[in-house]
């Protein structure tokens, strides 16, 4: 009942904009939510800053409207289409089980976009090597990098079951496999691809961009670090601000803590000293 | 079949990046404010802010505690919700008194910002440290922190401990002629020992409350959430324990100025401030729900006090309501 | 376009009307409460409750305090809104312990229930003239409230100074073999300090929290809400601070049975006490926004704890989580 | 968003009655709000237990979807029509505000009823004296009466300004009078119906029930007192729970602090002393 609704008096974005800022947290309207899977969800809301601006391993705080819940959920942006933006999100606990119950329609609180995007200029074959719930961001680089000659993108995904994300990274990706806990992980299939061949392009550098639980990628710095291929990592950390101002999302560096929403989400192997 | 639409029921469209003048400036321990809000210390990065609005336009920013030496802080996770709260375990990492002098206290004030700076230490010789540096620096306002739950040596040790703090009072209060605020902890029994502690040996102003020691637990693993176990809670759900700190200080010690902080996300909770007492405010964890907060707050306390002219005037001449 | 629906995501219905066997019973210095949840001193009165449902299904009641000779407590208004809390100024108010011997504890033993009799003082002679008529009643456990913040003798001032508590200990304890529990307030600086003193002069078991001091003021008017001024927080804001009181005083004394009480409005709040270290859990102010709070809450942690085996055999063998 | 809808799962109402007890907090469907004055709204919703079991000068808390506002909002009852029960409410502070954002289809959590009803058996002439947002119980007490053909009744109604509620009153009171600041307040009224007779009515004890501010109350204390007719005043204090078991809600009466929830609202002039 003291819900927001969508009636937007002002258009704040474009108020902070053209007085020279970044927008601040502002309502957004969900244009789609879809279950891909048990307690996965995809959702869609207009936003043409955040759609215009975001790249990818950039991620979006959204709010809950429960004031219980003050705090910022941080999602990767999933794809942008127009002035869309998606995230795809687990249900883990109270504030994604909210999110879960919206529909399209309703309003969202979101700020954004956050964090520093991978470095992707660089003419390269793209190896997007994602587990779980870290595959929206290599969902995106697969999509932002589709337009782009230069470059090649093999997706490598990992499941616990459901392969509820392939039809999305297939239209952007070059090639795509996947894989479940019931045939192994990403590193089965790093495997694979090294023996087939298929991770070398011609006159491209490999690199390896990667997202997904700590575990997973902890094994992929390790298999990338034995390779001696260039690997961005984009990690979690629980947020307080999501936009560099509390110091509450630190990750351990080589160069002491960092904050993972203002000096990440993307770090180096090298960075986190990992796999050497 | 529609509800009621009252204009007067709907909230009041601000536009926050607008040309304002600000119309109720206040005083505090003799340096004026713009307007009574400013930043509460350690939720707010110059680096992170100013992309979001002009920091001139606080009444003072309060920058994040600053120790002799980088301090790394606290293992992560560092932070959990609470309902209506944040609760935050930083551990006071930040990267040292020269970096602040050389690269954020530059910038703020070529920016245009009353700066207050915000001193940590783990011992007395840590907060005598910085307080030298900072003696001779462009800082307008010194803010002592003795309060902080997250560190194991000095922070609250010494907040807690009227004795301790009289001691490091008579140590800082010569060093400079700076005005002095010491921030006080909410985990005492009566935080008005404290703050008359600190008052008779030296203190400008106050500044109430820091967080308030607190947890949350992960039902899914039976273990703290926070790696540090502990943490500070604010945010929405303090309000009540900063207001009655304020009313009690301030009808403990008529004279002395205080900054109200705890809770505050509208106009209408920095006025209870206000009326509790306080000649300013400061907005912590509302700016990291919303980095416009504090100027938010600012601009529909301006609009409130409109309304309260005797409130504002005592404001302004550096006198509170109580 | 409609939102997705998952069963999963959905709370879960609980009948609370229909019969239910109850599964995980908990210990609490020897006394079996048939679940680990009841209600928490002043917010459960038997004559307005009797009406919702049946007490005899909570784990026990805690009945309000109760003072030597009738008291009227505080003047009225007695209560405002904190955000996510309610603050109370009752002032102990109750018709004294005669009355609760000749009409509330027998009504309550009448319907089944378990019944914590509250006892609240102004002195060492007030508690000890409580204990004396309760020593040999029907009550089966005395809850000694050395922690009300609204009252300006005994209460808090007795929960705040372990000196004090010491020595009201020492003279309670010997006047009865009922299991006495000794209820402790969150403002002071260190729980575990008047914890300590309390089990070492002879508590069998301790409680916590009671409310933290706070206020609010109304900006209509500029002054406090509440008469007496102050009051006491309660309800969801203050989850954060009774799951830190009971974790830490958990660990500085691994042996004493504790019931964590502070903010728990469902089965999964009560999980976060028993994970923190308490034996049980009682319901405040919930109560008061929702007459059957406390049943709920029991059931729904009867239900998590059936995935809990550990967890859940440890209390029923009077042991805790840690 | 996380905002309850009217989706009842199952019928709390009815499980707490099978089992003989009284209903929790429960939802129940807004069917009409409509603004009767400036800052003046009447919300109607539906709920068969309490329409059946409602007497004048009983409430029902109204709380909020907000969970920073937990604590509950009483509200007379002002008229029960079928099973749908209605409120008449001014918009003091933010809980009044949300309810009047609120609108048809809507839910609301509630309560009820509560509290001790106007004492009405009696054969009498009630004299319903209401000042501003006192209305409601006397609107009400003249519903429930106008069933009586051994009772009279005169609905007294003062207003700030606009007279917001003669129309609820007027189709069930035997006489209505009112009148606004500019002319006067509920005792110029009573004054001229002493004068002009109509207060007397043939057989029937006159017997004043009131509602109101508290210093217009005290002043229709004081006027039944010095002519000795029967006072009832329903009171209002803050509350906690409004069921009887926090004691928070207070009222000074001649035998100490009783609540107003559950020994009240309604207390005579003599237990509460006035006018003496
Ligand atoms: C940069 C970044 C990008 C992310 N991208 C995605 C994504 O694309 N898809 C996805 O499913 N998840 C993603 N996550 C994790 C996601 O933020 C959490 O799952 C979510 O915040 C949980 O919210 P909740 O209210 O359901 O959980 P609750 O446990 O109820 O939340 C309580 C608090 O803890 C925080 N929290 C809980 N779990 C996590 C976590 N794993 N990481 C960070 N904060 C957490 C919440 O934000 C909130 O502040 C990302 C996290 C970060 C830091
Ligand atoms: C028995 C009883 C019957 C009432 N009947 C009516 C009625 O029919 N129509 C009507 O307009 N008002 C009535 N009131 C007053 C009504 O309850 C308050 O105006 C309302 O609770 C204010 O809520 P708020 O959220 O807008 O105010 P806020 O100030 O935001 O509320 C904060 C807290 O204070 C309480 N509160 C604030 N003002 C009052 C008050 N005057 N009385 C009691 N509690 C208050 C609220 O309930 C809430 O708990 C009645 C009060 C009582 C005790
Ligand atoms: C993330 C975070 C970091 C903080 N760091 C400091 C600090 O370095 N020094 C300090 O004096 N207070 C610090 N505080 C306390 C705040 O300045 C403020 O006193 C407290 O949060 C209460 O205000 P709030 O409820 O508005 O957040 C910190 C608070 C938060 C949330
Ligand atoms: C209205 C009210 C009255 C209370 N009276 C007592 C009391 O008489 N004795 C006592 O030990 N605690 C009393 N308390 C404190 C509660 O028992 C409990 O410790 C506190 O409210 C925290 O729990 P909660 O957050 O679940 O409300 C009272 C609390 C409230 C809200
Ligand atoms: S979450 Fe605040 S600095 Fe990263
Ligand atoms: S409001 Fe709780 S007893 Fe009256």
């Amino acid at each position: 009942m003291m819900t927001a609704t969508f009636t937007p008096t002002y258009d704040v974005v474009d108020e902070a904009v053209a007085a020279g800022y970044f927008p601040p947290r502002h309502p957004a309207l969900i244009t789609a939510v879809e279950k891909l899977a048990d307690r996965v969800v995809r959702l869609t809301f207009r936003d043409p800053y955040i759609a215009k601006h975001a790249r990818p391993a950039q991620f979006v705080n959204l709010f809950t409207d429960d004031p219980l819940m003050p705090m910022p959920r941080p999602f990767g942006v999933s794809e942008v289409h127009g002035d869309e933006v998606s995230v795809i999100f687990a249900v883990v606990g109270k504030g994604t089980a909210g999110f879960a119950r919206l529909a399209a329609g309703d309003s969202i609180d979101v700020l954004g976009p956050l964090g520093r995007p991978f470095r992707t200029k660089q003419a390269a074959h793209y190896v997007l090597v994602a587990g779980g719930l870290g595959v929206p961001p290599l969902i995106y680089a697969a999509q932002c990098l589709a337009g782009d000659p230069a470059t090649r993108t093999t997706a490598v995904f990992g499941y616990r079951d459901e392969h509820f994300a392939d039809r999305f990274v297939e239209p952007f990706a070059d090639a795509a496999v996947s894989i479940d806990e019931s045939e192994g992980n990403v590193i089965t299939l790093l495997d694979r691809l090294e023996a087939s061949g298929a991770l070398h392009v011609e006159g491209l550098e490999t690199v390896i961009l990667s997202c997904g639980p700590l575990p997973m990628m902890k094994a992929v710095a390790a298999w990338t670090a034995k390779r001696d291929l260039a690997c961005q990592l984009s990690m979690e950390q629980r947020m307080g601000c999501g936009y560099g101002t509390c110091v509450l999302c630190t990750v351990d560096t080589v160069d002491g803590r960092l904050k993972v929403c203002a000096d990440g989400p993307v770090f180096t192997r090298e960075q986190l000293g990992w796999g050497e | 079949m529609g509800g009621v639409n009252m204009a007067d029921v709907n909230d009041k469209h601000i536009n926050l990046y607008e040309a304002h003048e600000w119309k109720h400036p206040t005083q505090v321990a003799g340096v004026t404010w713009k307007n009574p809000v400013g930043t509460a210390s350690g939720t707010f990065q110059y680096a992170a802010v100013r992309w979001f609005y002009d920091v001139s336009q606080l009444g003072a920013v309060s920058t994040k505690g600053c120790s002799p030496i980088p301090w790394e802080g606290n293992p992560s996770p560092r932070t959990a919700e609470g309902p209506a709260s944040n609760i935050n375990a930083v551990g006071l990492q930040n990267p040292g008194v020269d970096h602040y002098l050389a690269d954020d206290l530059p910038k703020l004030k070529k920016a245009g910002a009353t700066v207050v700076a915000n001193v940590a230490g783990h011992s007395d010789d840590d907060y005598a440290a910085v307080v030298a540096k900072l003696a001779d620096s462009d800082a307008d306002m010194l803010e002592i922190n003795v309060s902080c739950p997250n560190v194991t040596h000095g922070g609250m040790s010494v907040g807690t401990d009227p004795v301790a703090l009289a001691k490091l009072m008579d140590r800082l209060r010569p060093m400079t002629d700076k005005p002095m605020i010491i921030k006080l902890t909410p985990n005492v029994t009566d935080i008005t020992v404290p703050a008359r502690a600190a008052v008779e040996h030296g203190a400008d102003a106050l500044s109430m409350i820091n967080t308030l020691l607190g947890m949350r637990i992960d039902i899914r693993t039976g273990e703290p959430i926070i790696a540090n176990v502990t943490g500070g809670v604010s945010g929405p759900a303090v309000l009540p324990v900063g207001l009655v700190a304020v009313y009690r200080t301030r009808t403990a010690l008529p004279e002395i100025p205080i900054i109200g902080i705890g809770g505050v996300d509208s106009g209408e909770k920095a006025l209870e401030y206000l009326y509790a007492g306080a000649n300013a405010v400061e907005v912590g964890a509302a700016a990291l729900f919303d980095p416009v907060a504090p100027l938010r707050v600012a601009r529909e306390l301006d609009d409130l006090l409109d309304d309260r002219p005797e409130l504002a005037a005592k404001l302004a001449a550096g006198e509170t309501w109580r």
